[in-house]
Protein backbone atom coordinates (compact mmCIF):
# COMPACT_ATOMS: atom_id res chain seq x y z
CA UNK A 1 0.00 0.00 0.00
CA UNK A 2 2.86 2.27 0.82
CA UNK A 3 4.53 3.62 -2.44
CA UNK A 4 7.94 6.06 -2.84
CA UNK A 5 8.43 7.46 -6.15
CA UNK A 6 11.26 9.97 -7.11
CA UNK A 7 10.72 11.78 -10.25
CA UNK A 8 11.74 14.51 -12.66
CA UNK A 9 8.43 15.36 -14.01
CA UNK A 10 5.73 16.87 -11.80
CA UNK A 11 3.15 14.70 -9.65
CA UNK A 12 -0.39 15.02 -9.86
CA UNK A 13 -1.30 15.73 -6.23
CA UNK A 14 -5.14 15.28 -6.61
CA UNK A 15 -4.60 11.85 -8.28
CA UNK A 16 -2.26 10.52 -5.57
CA UNK A 17 -4.73 11.28 -2.95
CA UNK A 18 -7.61 9.74 -4.76
CA UNK A 19 -5.90 6.70 -5.37
CA UNK A 20 -4.98 6.61 -1.74
CA UNK A 21 -8.81 7.55 -0.55
CA UNK A 22 -10.90 6.02 -2.84
CA UNK A 23 -10.20 2.29 -2.67
CA UNK A 24 -10.56 1.51 1.28
CA UNK A 25 -13.36 2.58 3.19
CA UNK A 26 -11.18 1.96 6.46
CA UNK A 27 -10.42 5.31 5.76
CA UNK A 28 -11.15 8.06 8.13
CA UNK A 29 -8.52 10.59 7.41
CA UNK A 30 -6.00 11.64 4.88
CA UNK A 31 -3.58 14.05 5.98
CA UNK A 32 -1.11 15.13 2.57
CA UNK A 33 1.64 17.53 2.88
CA UNK A 34 2.28 19.56 0.01
CA UNK A 35 5.90 21.10 0.25
CA UNK A 36 6.45 23.86 -2.99
CA UNK A 37 9.46 26.14 -4.10
CA UNK A 38 9.44 29.31 -2.46
CA UNK A 39 10.89 32.46 -4.70
CA UNK A 40 12.28 33.57 -1.68
CA UNK A 41 14.93 32.21 0.49
CA UNK A 42 17.53 33.65 3.05
CA UNK A 43 16.71 36.45 2.49
CA UNK A 44 16.95 36.63 -1.30
CA UNK A 45 15.22 35.91 -4.18
CA UNK A 46 15.01 32.75 -5.87
CA UNK A 47 14.20 31.66 -9.24
CA UNK A 48 15.01 28.28 -10.00
CA UNK A 49 16.69 25.17 -8.25
CA UNK A 50 18.29 22.16 -9.04
CA UNK A 51 17.69 18.90 -6.80
CA UNK A 52 20.57 16.83 -6.50
CA UNK A 53 19.65 13.10 -4.84
CA UNK A 54 21.54 9.52 -4.73
CA UNK A 55 19.87 7.31 -6.47
CA UNK A 56 19.38 3.48 -4.20
CA UNK A 57 20.47 5.14 -0.84
CA UNK A 58 17.21 7.79 -1.57
CA UNK A 59 14.89 4.89 -1.75
CA UNK A 60 16.40 3.10 1.03
CA UNK A 61 16.28 5.47 3.40
CA UNK A 62 12.89 6.51 2.57
CA UNK A 63 11.41 2.89 3.16
CA UNK A 64 12.84 2.77 6.49
CA UNK A 65 11.31 6.22 7.38
CA UNK A 66 8.56 4.44 6.48
CA UNK A 67 9.07 1.64 7.80
CA UNK A 68 9.49 3.23 11.11
CA UNK A 69 6.05 5.19 10.64
CA UNK A 70 4.33 1.96 9.93
CA UNK A 71 5.58 0.33 13.23
CA UNK A 72 4.69 3.59 15.47
CA UNK A 73 1.39 4.09 14.30
CA UNK A 74 -1.64 2.37 13.04
CA UNK A 75 -1.61 3.23 9.33
CA UNK A 76 -3.89 2.75 6.16
CA UNK A 77 -1.21 3.65 3.74
CA UNK A 78 1.25 6.03 3.20
CA UNK A 79 2.56 7.81 -0.26
CA UNK A 80 5.76 9.95 -0.92
CA UNK A 81 6.74 11.50 -3.92
CA UNK A 82 9.57 13.85 -4.24
CA UNK A 83 10.99 15.64 -7.64
CA UNK A 84 14.38 16.23 -8.55
CA UNK A 85 16.26 18.03 -11.37
CA UNK A 86 14.98 21.44 -12.28
CA UNK A 87 12.19 23.67 -9.88
CA UNK A 88 10.16 26.86 -10.30
CA UNK A 89 8.92 28.73 -7.84
CA UNK A 90 5.22 27.23 -7.33
CA UNK A 91 6.36 24.00 -8.56
CA UNK A 92 5.17 21.34 -5.69
CA UNK A 93 8.86 19.61 -4.57
CA UNK A 94 7.47 16.56 -2.19
CA UNK A 95 4.38 15.04 -1.11
CA UNK A 96 4.19 13.02 2.11
CA UNK A 97 -0.16 11.42 2.26
CA UNK A 98 -0.73 9.42 4.92
CA UNK A 99 -4.16 7.25 5.29
CA UNK A 100 -5.86 6.07 8.80
CA UNK A 101 -8.74 5.34 10.19
CA UNK A 102 -8.19 8.42 12.84
CA UNK A 103 -6.79 11.59 12.07
CA UNK A 104 -4.24 11.66 15.10
CA UNK A 105 -2.26 9.06 13.79
CA UNK A 106 -2.78 10.39 10.38
CA UNK A 107 -0.93 13.72 11.35
CA UNK A 108 1.51 12.25 13.77
CA UNK A 109 3.07 10.16 10.65
CA UNK A 110 2.48 12.71 7.74
CA UNK A 111 4.54 15.17 9.95
CA UNK A 112 6.86 12.33 11.16
CA UNK A 113 7.74 11.27 7.80
CA UNK A 114 8.61 14.63 6.56
CA UNK A 115 10.95 15.50 9.27
CA UNK A 116 12.57 12.55 8.85
CA UNK A 117 12.68 12.55 5.05
CA UNK A 118 14.51 16.51 5.28
CA UNK A 119 16.94 15.04 7.59
CA UNK A 120 17.80 11.49 6.79
CA UNK A 121 17.46 11.37 2.51
CA UNK A 122 20.36 12.37 0.45
CA UNK A 123 19.01 15.30 -1.04
CA UNK A 124 20.59 18.26 -1.96
CA UNK A 125 18.90 21.72 -3.26
CA UNK A 126 20.98 24.22 -5.08
CA UNK A 127 19.28 27.79 -5.42
CA UNK A 128 19.39 30.30 -8.84
CA UNK A 129 19.33 33.65 -7.25
CA UNK A 130 20.95 37.26 -8.51
CA UNK A 131 24.19 36.86 -7.54
CA UNK A 132 24.31 33.09 -8.82
CA UNK A 133 24.09 29.37 -7.75
CA UNK A 134 24.57 28.52 -4.18
CA UNK A 135 24.06 24.79 -2.57
CA UNK A 136 21.69 25.36 0.37
CA UNK A 137 22.92 24.97 4.00
CA UNK A 138 21.23 22.51 6.94
CA UNK A 139 18.66 23.85 8.70
CA UNK A 140 18.90 23.67 12.38
CA UNK A 141 15.18 23.77 12.39
CA UNK A 142 14.95 20.26 10.62
CA UNK A 143 17.85 18.74 13.34
CA UNK A 144 14.98 19.57 16.05
CA UNK A 145 12.26 18.74 14.07
CA UNK A 146 13.33 15.72 13.76
CA UNK A 147 14.73 15.69 17.36
CA UNK A 148 11.61 16.12 18.68
CA UNK A 149 10.60 11.78 17.80
CA UNK A 150 12.56 10.43 19.27
CA UNK A 151 11.82 10.54 23.29
CA UNK A 152 7.90 10.20 22.68
CA UNK B 1 37.90 -2.26 -5.75
CA UNK B 2 35.71 0.27 -3.94
CA UNK B 3 33.43 2.41 -5.56
CA UNK B 4 33.22 6.42 -3.90
CA UNK B 5 30.45 8.54 -4.58
CA UNK B 6 30.68 12.39 -4.38
CA UNK B 7 27.57 14.65 -4.40
CA UNK B 8 26.20 18.06 -4.20
CA UNK B 9 28.84 20.55 -3.24
CA UNK B 10 31.35 18.33 -2.29
CA UNK B 11 31.04 16.55 -6.15
CA UNK B 12 31.64 19.96 -7.25
CA UNK B 13 34.10 21.30 -5.79
CA UNK B 14 36.20 17.85 -6.17
CA UNK B 15 35.16 17.98 -10.02
CA UNK B 16 34.43 14.58 -10.08
CA UNK B 17 31.50 12.39 -9.29
CA UNK B 18 33.09 9.09 -8.80
CA UNK B 19 35.71 6.82 -8.95
CA UNK B 20 37.11 3.53 -7.49
CA UNK B 21 40.24 3.07 -5.33
CA UNK B 22 41.51 -0.61 -4.85
CA UNK B 23 40.69 -2.50 -1.88
CA UNK B 24 43.70 -2.49 1.03
CA UNK B 25 44.16 -1.23 4.70
CA UNK B 26 43.94 2.06 3.61
CA UNK B 27 40.45 1.84 2.30
CA UNK B 28 39.09 -0.27 4.70
CA UNK B 29 37.10 2.33 6.57
CA UNK B 30 35.77 5.85 5.31
CA UNK B 31 38.00 7.44 7.80
CA UNK B 32 41.05 5.58 6.18
CA UNK B 33 39.71 6.68 2.77
CA UNK B 34 39.42 9.98 3.64
CA UNK B 35 43.38 9.67 4.70
CA UNK B 36 44.42 8.75 1.73
CA UNK B 37 42.28 11.44 -0.82
CA UNK B 38 43.70 14.29 1.52
CA UNK B 39 47.22 12.95 0.39
CA UNK B 40 46.16 14.11 -3.18
CA UNK B 41 46.47 18.11 -1.69
CA UNK B 42 44.62 20.49 -3.65
CA UNK B 43 40.59 20.60 -3.23
CA UNK B 44 40.76 17.13 -1.34
CA UNK B 45 42.84 18.69 1.09
CA UNK B 46 40.14 21.24 1.61
CA UNK B 47 36.97 19.46 1.60
CA UNK B 48 38.18 16.60 3.86
CA UNK B 49 40.06 19.42 6.31
CA UNK B 50 37.26 18.90 8.67
CA UNK B 51 36.06 22.55 7.99
CA UNK B 52 32.69 21.71 6.41
CA UNK B 53 30.64 18.88 7.21
CA UNK B 54 30.78 15.83 5.40
CA UNK B 55 28.77 12.91 5.85
CA UNK B 56 29.15 9.44 4.42
CA UNK B 57 27.63 6.00 3.51
CA UNK B 58 28.48 2.64 3.29
CA UNK B 59 26.34 0.49 0.41
CA UNK B 60 23.80 3.38 0.71
CA UNK B 61 23.57 3.00 4.70
CA UNK B 62 24.42 5.65 6.76
CA UNK B 63 27.97 5.17 8.02
CA UNK B 64 30.70 6.72 10.09
CA UNK B 65 34.12 7.43 10.07
CA UNK B 66 34.91 4.06 11.57
CA UNK B 67 32.29 1.82 9.29
CA UNK B 68 34.05 -1.42 7.89
CA UNK B 69 34.45 -1.19 4.13
CA UNK B 70 35.46 -4.33 1.97
CA UNK B 71 36.34 -5.21 -1.70
CA UNK B 72 33.16 -4.27 -3.84
CA UNK B 73 31.79 -1.85 -1.14
CA UNK B 74 30.09 1.47 -2.65
CA UNK B 75 31.17 4.87 -0.15
CA UNK B 76 30.08 8.28 -0.80
CA UNK B 77 30.75 11.52 0.36
CA UNK B 78 28.33 13.88 0.34
CA UNK B 79 27.18 17.12 2.85
CA UNK B 80 24.23 17.43 5.18
CA UNK B 81 20.66 16.74 3.33
CA UNK B 82 18.40 19.51 1.99
CA UNK B 83 15.19 18.04 0.84
CA UNK B 84 11.79 18.08 1.05
CA UNK C 1 -7.68 34.64 1.77
CA UNK C 2 -9.60 32.63 4.63
CA UNK C 3 -12.93 30.82 3.62
CA UNK C 4 -15.70 27.94 5.02
CA UNK C 5 -18.27 26.58 2.81
CA UNK C 6 -21.01 24.96 3.83
CA UNK C 7 -22.71 22.58 1.07
CA UNK C 8 -25.12 19.76 0.24
CA UNK C 9 -22.82 18.56 -2.81
CA UNK C 10 -19.56 16.83 -2.80
CA UNK C 11 -16.38 19.04 -3.08
CA UNK C 12 -13.31 19.28 -5.19
CA UNK C 13 -10.21 18.44 -3.15
CA UNK C 14 -7.82 19.13 -5.40
CA UNK C 15 -9.42 22.57 -6.89
CA UNK C 16 -9.30 23.95 -3.23
CA UNK C 17 -5.82 22.69 -2.97
CA UNK C 18 -4.57 24.25 -6.21
CA UNK C 19 -6.48 27.38 -5.72
CA UNK C 20 -4.81 27.87 -2.52
CA UNK C 21 -1.11 26.40 -3.41
CA UNK C 22 -0.69 28.10 -7.04
CA UNK C 23 -1.39 31.94 -6.29
CA UNK C 24 0.96 32.83 -3.61
CA UNK C 25 5.05 31.23 -3.73
CA UNK C 26 5.59 32.97 -0.55
CA UNK C 27 4.04 29.25 0.28
CA UNK C 28 6.52 26.99 1.41
CA UNK C 29 3.99 24.24 2.92
CA UNK C 30 0.48 23.36 2.10
CA UNK C 31 -1.17 20.81 4.80
CA UNK C 32 -4.58 19.11 4.35
CA UNK C 33 -6.71 17.27 6.15
CA UNK C 34 -9.66 15.19 4.45
CA UNK C 35 -12.18 13.36 6.92
CA UNK C 36 -14.14 10.81 5.03
CA UNK C 37 -17.37 8.53 5.61
CA UNK C 38 -16.21 5.03 6.69
CA UNK C 39 -18.45 1.87 6.33
CA UNK C 40 -17.75 0.66 10.28
CA UNK C 41 -18.22 2.53 13.39
CA UNK C 42 -18.52 1.39 17.00
CA UNK C 43 -18.59 -2.30 15.70
CA UNK C 44 -21.49 -1.75 13.27
CA UNK C 45 -21.10 -1.49 9.63
CA UNK C 46 -22.98 1.94 8.32
CA UNK C 47 -24.26 2.21 4.64
CA UNK C 48 -24.86 5.49 4.96
CA UNK C 49 -25.43 9.28 7.19
CA UNK C 50 -26.99 12.60 7.20
CA UNK C 51 -25.56 15.35 9.14
CA UNK C 52 -27.33 18.31 10.12
CA UNK C 53 -25.99 21.38 11.01
CA UNK C 54 -27.24 24.71 12.26
CA UNK C 55 -27.63 27.08 10.01
CA UNK C 56 -25.69 30.58 10.62
CA UNK C 57 -24.10 29.33 13.99
CA UNK C 58 -21.76 26.96 12.13
CA UNK C 59 -20.23 29.49 10.16
CA UNK C 60 -19.69 32.31 13.29
CA UNK C 61 -18.10 28.84 15.26
CA UNK C 62 -16.20 28.04 12.59
CA UNK C 63 -14.68 31.97 11.92
CA UNK C 64 -14.10 32.25 15.49
CA UNK C 65 -11.52 29.34 15.40
CA UNK C 66 -9.94 30.04 12.34
CA UNK C 67 -9.62 33.66 13.52
CA UNK C 68 -7.50 32.11 16.57
CA UNK C 69 -5.69 29.63 14.55
CA UNK C 70 -4.40 33.28 12.49
CA UNK C 71 -3.67 34.78 15.99
CA UNK C 72 -1.49 31.74 17.03
CA UNK C 73 0.42 30.74 13.86
CA UNK C 74 1.87 32.56 11.06
CA UNK C 75 -0.62 31.82 8.27
CA UNK C 76 -0.93 31.60 4.13
CA UNK C 77 -4.85 31.12 4.06
CA UNK C 78 -7.25 28.50 5.60
CA UNK C 79 -10.12 27.02 3.95
CA UNK C 80 -12.33 25.09 5.52
CA UNK C 81 -15.23 22.90 3.40
CA UNK C 82 -17.75 21.01 5.13
CA UNK C 83 -20.42 18.33 3.57
CA UNK C 84 -24.29 18.66 5.07
CA UNK C 85 -27.10 15.71 4.19
CA UNK C 86 -27.26 12.57 3.01
CA UNK C 87 -23.11 11.03 2.56
CA UNK C 88 -22.00 7.59 1.97
CA UNK C 89 -19.47 5.71 2.76
CA UNK C 90 -15.85 6.85 1.05
CA UNK C 91 -17.25 10.45 0.80
CA UNK C 92 -15.53 13.17 1.59
CA UNK C 93 -17.42 14.74 4.83
CA UNK C 94 -14.68 17.88 5.41
CA UNK C 95 -11.87 19.66 4.24
CA UNK C 96 -9.25 21.55 6.23
CA UNK C 97 -6.35 22.97 4.27
CA UNK C 98 -3.96 25.40 5.76
CA UNK C 99 -1.14 27.33 3.73
CA UNK C 100 1.86 28.75 5.45
CA UNK C 101 5.81 29.84 4.58
CA UNK C 102 6.95 26.88 6.87
CA UNK C 103 5.50 23.36 7.42
CA UNK C 104 5.49 23.23 11.00
CA UNK C 105 3.16 26.20 11.21
CA UNK C 106 0.93 24.51 8.90
CA UNK C 107 0.52 21.28 10.43
CA UNK C 108 -0.11 22.66 14.10
CA UNK C 109 -2.90 24.81 12.26
CA UNK C 110 -4.49 22.01 10.45
CA UNK C 111 -4.92 19.93 13.27
CA UNK C 112 -5.92 22.56 15.35
CA UNK C 113 -8.90 23.52 13.40
CA UNK C 114 -10.38 19.78 12.90
CA UNK C 115 -9.76 19.47 16.36
CA UNK C 116 -11.96 22.76 17.50
CA UNK C 117 -14.33 22.13 14.49
CA UNK C 118 -15.37 18.54 15.91
CA UNK C 119 -15.84 20.21 19.53
CA UNK C 120 -17.21 23.65 18.93
CA UNK C 121 -18.98 23.32 15.43
CA UNK C 122 -22.65 22.48 15.98
CA UNK C 123 -22.77 19.53 12.99
CA UNK C 124 -24.34 16.04 14.07
CA UNK C 125 -24.39 12.55 12.65
CA UNK C 126 -26.73 10.20 12.06
CA UNK C 127 -25.99 7.24 11.03
CA UNK C 128 -28.02 4.24 9.06
CA UNK C 129 -27.00 0.73 10.41
CA UNK C 130 -28.62 -2.58 9.87
CA UNK C 131 -30.67 -2.08 13.08
CA UNK C 132 -31.67 1.15 12.20
CA UNK C 133 -30.91 4.69 12.18
CA UNK C 134 -28.87 6.54 15.40
CA UNK C 135 -27.70 9.00 16.16
CA UNK C 136 -23.96 9.51 16.52
CA UNK C 137 -22.69 10.51 19.77
CA UNK C 138 -19.83 12.60 20.64
CA UNK C 139 -16.63 10.84 21.76
CA UNK C 140 -14.49 11.68 24.78
CA UNK C 141 -11.17 11.42 22.61
CA UNK C 142 -12.42 14.29 20.71
CA UNK C 143 -12.72 16.43 23.81
CA UNK C 144 -9.18 15.52 24.77
CA UNK C 145 -8.08 16.56 21.53
CA UNK C 146 -9.08 19.45 22.04
CA UNK C 147 -8.14 20.38 25.40
CA UNK C 148 -4.57 19.96 24.55
CA UNK C 149 -4.44 22.72 22.68
CA UNK C 150 -5.61 25.06 25.53
CA UNK C 151 -2.26 24.91 28.24
CA UNK C 152 0.58 25.09 25.08
CA UNK D 1 -40.84 37.02 21.32
CA UNK D 2 -37.75 34.51 22.24
CA UNK D 3 -37.42 32.33 19.17
CA UNK D 4 -36.17 28.80 19.80
CA UNK D 5 -34.50 26.49 18.03
CA UNK D 6 -34.30 22.47 18.61
CA UNK D 7 -31.40 20.29 16.55
CA UNK D 8 -30.56 17.18 15.98
CA UNK D 9 -31.72 14.37 19.14
CA UNK D 10 -33.70 16.44 20.73
CA UNK D 11 -35.78 17.96 17.60
CA UNK D 12 -36.68 14.32 16.91
CA UNK D 13 -37.66 13.88 20.52
CA UNK D 14 -39.77 16.65 20.70
CA UNK D 15 -41.25 16.69 17.82
CA UNK D 16 -40.43 20.16 16.69
CA UNK D 17 -37.37 21.88 15.40
CA UNK D 18 -38.58 25.18 16.83
CA UNK D 19 -41.08 27.67 17.92
CA UNK D 20 -41.91 31.11 19.64
CA UNK D 21 -41.81 32.21 23.44
CA UNK D 22 -42.62 35.31 24.79
CA UNK D 23 -40.44 37.16 26.33
CA UNK D 24 -40.92 37.42 30.02
CA UNK D 25 -39.03 36.53 33.58
CA UNK D 26 -39.42 33.00 32.60
CA UNK D 27 -37.36 33.13 29.73
CA UNK D 28 -35.15 35.28 30.93
CA UNK D 29 -32.40 32.64 30.85
CA UNK D 30 -31.96 29.31 29.25
CA UNK D 31 -32.39 28.12 32.29
CA UNK D 32 -35.35 29.77 33.02
CA UNK D 33 -36.67 28.40 29.41
CA UNK D 34 -35.69 24.81 30.50
CA UNK D 35 -37.99 25.40 33.91
CA UNK D 36 -40.90 26.29 31.60
CA UNK D 37 -40.35 23.84 28.82
CA UNK D 38 -40.53 21.02 31.67
CA UNK D 39 -43.58 21.55 32.95
CA UNK D 40 -45.08 20.27 29.59
CA UNK D 41 -44.41 17.17 30.91
CA UNK D 42 -44.00 14.57 28.27
CA UNK D 43 -40.97 14.13 26.11
CA UNK D 44 -39.89 18.01 27.05
CA UNK D 45 -39.85 16.57 30.67
CA UNK D 46 -37.79 14.12 29.73
CA UNK D 47 -35.38 16.27 27.01
CA UNK D 48 -34.62 18.07 30.18
CA UNK D 49 -34.29 15.88 32.79
CA UNK D 50 -30.27 15.88 32.75
CA UNK D 51 -30.21 12.16 32.12
CA UNK D 52 -28.80 13.28 28.16
CA UNK D 53 -26.47 16.36 27.82
CA UNK D 54 -27.75 19.47 26.76
CA UNK D 55 -26.07 22.13 25.23
CA UNK D 56 -27.84 26.07 23.89
CA UNK D 57 -26.45 28.79 22.80
CA UNK D 58 -28.32 32.26 22.62
CA UNK D 59 -27.95 34.35 19.29
CA UNK D 60 -25.79 31.35 17.70
CA UNK D 61 -22.59 31.84 20.50
CA UNK D 62 -22.35 29.13 23.15
CA UNK D 63 -24.43 29.55 26.17
CA UNK D 64 -24.84 28.63 29.62
CA UNK D 65 -27.90 28.40 31.95
CA UNK D 66 -27.55 32.19 33.14
CA UNK D 67 -26.84 33.89 30.03
CA UNK D 68 -28.87 36.24 29.85
CA UNK D 69 -31.84 36.27 27.06
CA UNK D 70 -33.95 39.64 26.04
CA UNK D 71 -36.69 39.98 23.29
CA UNK D 72 -35.70 39.36 19.97
CA UNK D 73 -33.15 36.66 20.95
CA UNK D 74 -32.93 33.60 19.15
CA UNK D 75 -32.00 30.51 21.80
CA UNK D 76 -31.12 27.24 20.47
CA UNK D 77 -30.77 23.50 22.26
CA UNK D 78 -28.56 20.82 21.18
CA UNK D 79 -26.85 17.60 22.03
CA UNK D 80 -22.87 17.54 21.72
CA UNK D 81 -21.61 18.03 18.62
CA UNK D 82 -20.29 15.45 16.12
CA UNK D 83 -19.52 16.59 13.33
CA UNK D 84 -15.87 16.57 11.14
Amino acid sequence: MDQITIQTTPFDIAAIQEEMRAGDPAIGALVTFVGQMRDFNDGDPVSAMTLEHYPGMTEKALQKILDQANRRWELLGIRVVHRVGELKPLDPIVLVAVASAHRGEAFRACEFVIDYLKTRAPFWKKERTPDGERWVDARVSDDEAEARWRDS
Amino acid sequence: MIRILYFARLREQLGTGAEELPASPESATPGAIIGQLKQRGGPWAEVFAGDQPVLMSVNQEVADLDTPVTDGDEVAFFPPVTGG
